[in-house]
């Protein structure tokens, strides 16, 4: 395992002291409690907006704190989701009175903790809603399968939904906007590597040097199947297809292409992927209005990417488009 | 014999020694069929639990694992936290104010237990989770203790159930939890949670058999 | 050799074609003349700012061309200086009549063809000055080397020179601060793995598991020792004490405190290193005013970091500070 | 007999296919002390100058060779790029208007040339790069050709001085260019740059042998 690490242990801890450091002027890092939080929330009136998942996501998503986007964030161990303790502590320091928005990717364990810190904070009266993502089309949303995983609009989401809290919109409606921007967007995945958990010390999985996982997860979970190498314009395909025929994406539809890194793959391909996204779709007649490509929602150091399409209306547009200011997407201020 | 207070202490604290060796081979299962991390998750949580023993002497068997389903939930997070968390916190009620452990007290505190990870993780027998080694392991602890044999048989054949049941995972195709995204790729594999189930149970037969 | 590109004589052009498709409010991308120019260049009386280099760096230098930074870049072919048909084509596309100021990195390559491209310019009546950067401190400035080489100094230079020129100063303002930003920066970078160029198909150089390369540049050269991999902090020290020697720094003085990742390092991974530069800086009593963490000048899919700092005046944090819009540094607006 | 310009369109053809056959070994030498680049930068280089000569047919020595130095410094980068692109330039310019080169013109043709890489890139004798090649085999050019013997041997002495030029920068420490950064970790690599100088000095003894 190479790293720069001191110990394993530590990572995650000494990770969020750096943010702290780094970003002294838009975080407050409370390493006791483990939760990242606005440093001037809460906002009277305003919806608090949390998220929270295992670590080794970076920049998700304590790099999503700030104005117009996270009221605080709630790291877990790498790969693990957070506890309740800490998701109520977030809900505590960003409640404002108009209530608790909990984003929530669809995995087994983080739907379960945040339900426990749910109902701890109804027990005190804070009003929370949650809502949960699953755009993951590489998992057949079924009986047999613990629901599609939430990746890739996760990210859009929380810029989105943090932009209308932003406004001072009810509860009601800014998770009423989460639900829908969940439906409006999916992703799919692939990995050209594995990533190594420090507490673990080894790759999760093995891949051959012509090999490829596709329909990876972001936890290093091995994907749906394993597949020969191929070139990057087949493999956008490969991930494009299924998106577009789930969303039921029709020409003259307009989308927001996400080109997400892994982690460890270099800019440059992002690009050549999405060089060859941005021509699948237009032989479609779909009109990107908006982009996004760079490393959001990662797996460690795995190289591979993936995309996530979400069919924008004029609201999701105006929403993406206002200002945000956080240590990891930034504009209009 | 019944289990007194300090034979559950001790259970606890041997669980924590076994998870604790068995923390790289748990972790190693998970890296097949999950995220490789629930040896690391386990072994956080009851290390946190021997902490919190150095500090405190719970009164009774449900102070006790009150304590420690408390703990698991607060330092294990991913989906075994809430569930061992739910599981030990379920236990604990079931038993409140108890000095010893009769096999028909064992059973219902196993049963409440089971309930309570089905409540919070809504998964049934077969569905290549815990629950494949902690549901035919209290099946076996009823018969065994309608059987009217030894606390420590009733403890050991419960062990043995939760063996087999755990063994029994590996042919089965996850459909809950994170291993469920795999779909048929998940075939051939033990289940993490199960083992580390039977290593909970094993534990306590363990240590019913050095008293 | 495991990629996201189609051909690997291809992924410079593709990468940029993405670029030109994702950044189309920002960019005009020449694919003919392979240069990337910012949208509505060239600005009368404005002094027009350009650098290049070899490709694999991104999101430098392309992703810096926009309001605030450069007006156009000229990516090579991975890790070759690219022609001075390029930088010609680029200084032309930028011309306002104010002049040009060239950016360039001391590699011989780089400083060769620029000095062409100048000579071709000046042929033909364009008022062109060059700044060379050359922050590294790992290679001895003597008469036994090319000299330092040009790293993450480069970056904050491009911003702070771009500020300057968005008012309006003439080119000998705008290069006299470039020179000063070059003198007021150093760094220094290590890889806990290489790197491989598309065309080559195999990693540069060989490291062992336990091994790491101390004082590389950004090519994929080889360091000038290789070491027993050891502690996020340690490395952090053996980084940053060449550099605060070097710069001369004193308790008292305030510094903008750079992490930079190599491409394949996780951002966790930076901020660990980040709160590791802190507290050392914090031991002497050197004020971070400012920070970077990411990555923003590349080598391909290496795994490691380097670490920059640039001693500030509050004419450098006003620059630093001023508003910026690219692809990848963005604030203000 | 005297190269014409025939021979010299030969040469360059032949450059184009031996570093075109030797791109890999050349990067490779490239690794070791550089970017892993020297061997795609020359054989980028030399396909467009291929490319060039489909298209047009040069009137004269000096056209072609121009021809060549202005195509490479368009199209290789790096520092090779300007060094060769300037060297070919150089000769070009040298040989303005020639249809034929007898053995001295040969001489002046390649000093100037090589003058052209001394002033491109301020380097000397001894600093581990292609003068390292160059400047041994233009003096070996100049003592064979005043000691009167065929120009297929001046050539063949040239080729032979450039490849133990290129053979002597192994326990050279380099000083200039990329390989100099490595300070004492260059010593013991053979310097690419002089390896493809000797690459294109020995496919021009193969053009005058051939004839
Ligand atoms: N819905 C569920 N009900 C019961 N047990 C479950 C459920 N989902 C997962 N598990 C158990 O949890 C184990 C995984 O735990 P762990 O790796 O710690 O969490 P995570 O999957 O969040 O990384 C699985 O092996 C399985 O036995
Ligand atoms: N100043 C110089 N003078 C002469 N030759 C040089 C000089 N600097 C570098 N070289 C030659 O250039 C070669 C490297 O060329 P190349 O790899 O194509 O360029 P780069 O170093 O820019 O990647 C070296 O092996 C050396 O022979
Ligand atoms: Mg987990
Ligand atoms: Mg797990
Ligand atoms: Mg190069
Ligand atoms: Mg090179």
């Amino acid at each position: 395992m190479k790293k720069l690490i001191n110990q394993p242990e530590n990572v995650v801890k000494e990770a969020m002291a750096g943010m702290a450091a780094a970003h002294a002027d838009l975080l407050r890092v409370d390493l006791e409690q483990q939760i990242i939080v606005r440093k001037d929330a809460p906002f009277q009136g305003k919806v608090g907006v949390i998220s929270g998942g295992g670590s080794g996501h970076e920049p998700m998503h304590g790099g999503f704190v700030g104005y117009g986007m996270l009221d605080a964030a709630c790291p877990g161990a790498v790969f693990t989701s957070p506890v309740p303790d800490q998701m109520l502590a977030a809900t505590q320091a960003v409640n404002g009175g108009a209530g608790v928005l909990h984003i929530v990717k669809n995995y087994t364990g983080d739907v379960m903790n945040f339900e426990m810190a749910a109902e701890l904070a109804a027990a005190e009266g804070i009003d929370v809603q949650s809502v949960v993502t699953n755009d993951d089309v590489a998992v057949q949303d079924s009986l047999y399968t613990a629901g599609r995983r939430g990746v890739g609009v996760t990210v859009l989401l929380e810029k989105i939904v943090g932009g209308i809290a932003e406004t001072g919109a009810p509860l009601d409606q800014v998770a009423a906007m989460a639900r829908h921007v969940n439906e409006q967007g999916r992703s799919m995945g692939m990995a050209l590597t594995s990533c190594t958990v420090p507490a673990a010390g080894k790759p999760t999985f093995d891949l051959g040097d012509d090999e490829m996982e596709i329909g990876i997860g972001i936890h290093g979970e091995p994907g749906r199947r394993r597949m020969k190498l191929t070139t990057a314009t087949e493999i956008t395909d490969l991930l494009t297809q299924p998106i577009i025929e789930d969303l039921g994406l029709q020409a003259g539809q307009q989308v927001l292409a996400f080109v997400n890194g892994m982690g460890g793959t270099p800019l440059m391909e992002l690009y050549v992927v999405y060089d060859a996204l941005q021509r699948i779709l237009k032989g479609k007649h779909i009109t990107i209005a908006r982009s996004l490509v760079g490393n959001y929602i990662t797996s460690l150091e795995m190289a591979g990417c993936s995309i996530t399409l979400l069919r924008l209306d004029d609201e999701l547009l105006r929403y993406w488009d206002a200002p945000v200011h956080t240590p990891a997407l930034r504009w209009g201020r | 014999m019944p289990l007194t207070t300090a034979d559950i202490q001790q259970w606890i604290q041997q669980s924590a020694l076994v998870l604790h060796e068995n923390s790289s081979y748990l972790t190693q299962l998970d890296s097949d069929i999950g995220d490789a991390d629930h040896g690391i998750n386990m072994d956080r949580g009851f290390q946190a639990v021997k902490m919190k023993l150095t500090n405190m002497e719970p009164a009774d068997i449900g102070a006790l694992l009150k304590l420690v389903g408390t703990t698991l939930v607060s330092t294990v997070g991913g989906a075994s936290g809430p569930l061992y968390g739910t599981a030990f916190l379920r236990a604990g009620i079931n038993t409140t104010g108890k000095q010893t452990l009769e096999a028909e007290d064992v059973v219902a505190m196993l049963d409440a237990a089971i309930e309570g990870v089905k409540a919070r993780g809504k998964a049934q027998q077969g569905e290549k989770t815990m629950l494949d080694a902690l549901l035919p392991a209290v099946d076996a602890a009823r018969q065994a203790q309608s059987a009217q044999v030894t606390l420590e048989q009733v403890l050991q054949q419960t062990a043995a159930a939760a063996e087999n049941g755990m063994k029994a995972t590996i042919p089965m195709q996850a459909t809950k939890g994170r291993a469920s995204y795999l779909g048929e790729r998940s075939i051939g594999h033990q289940d993490p949670g199960a083992t580390s189930s039977w290593l909970l149970l094993k534990a306590l037969a363990d240590v019913s058999s050095r008293k």
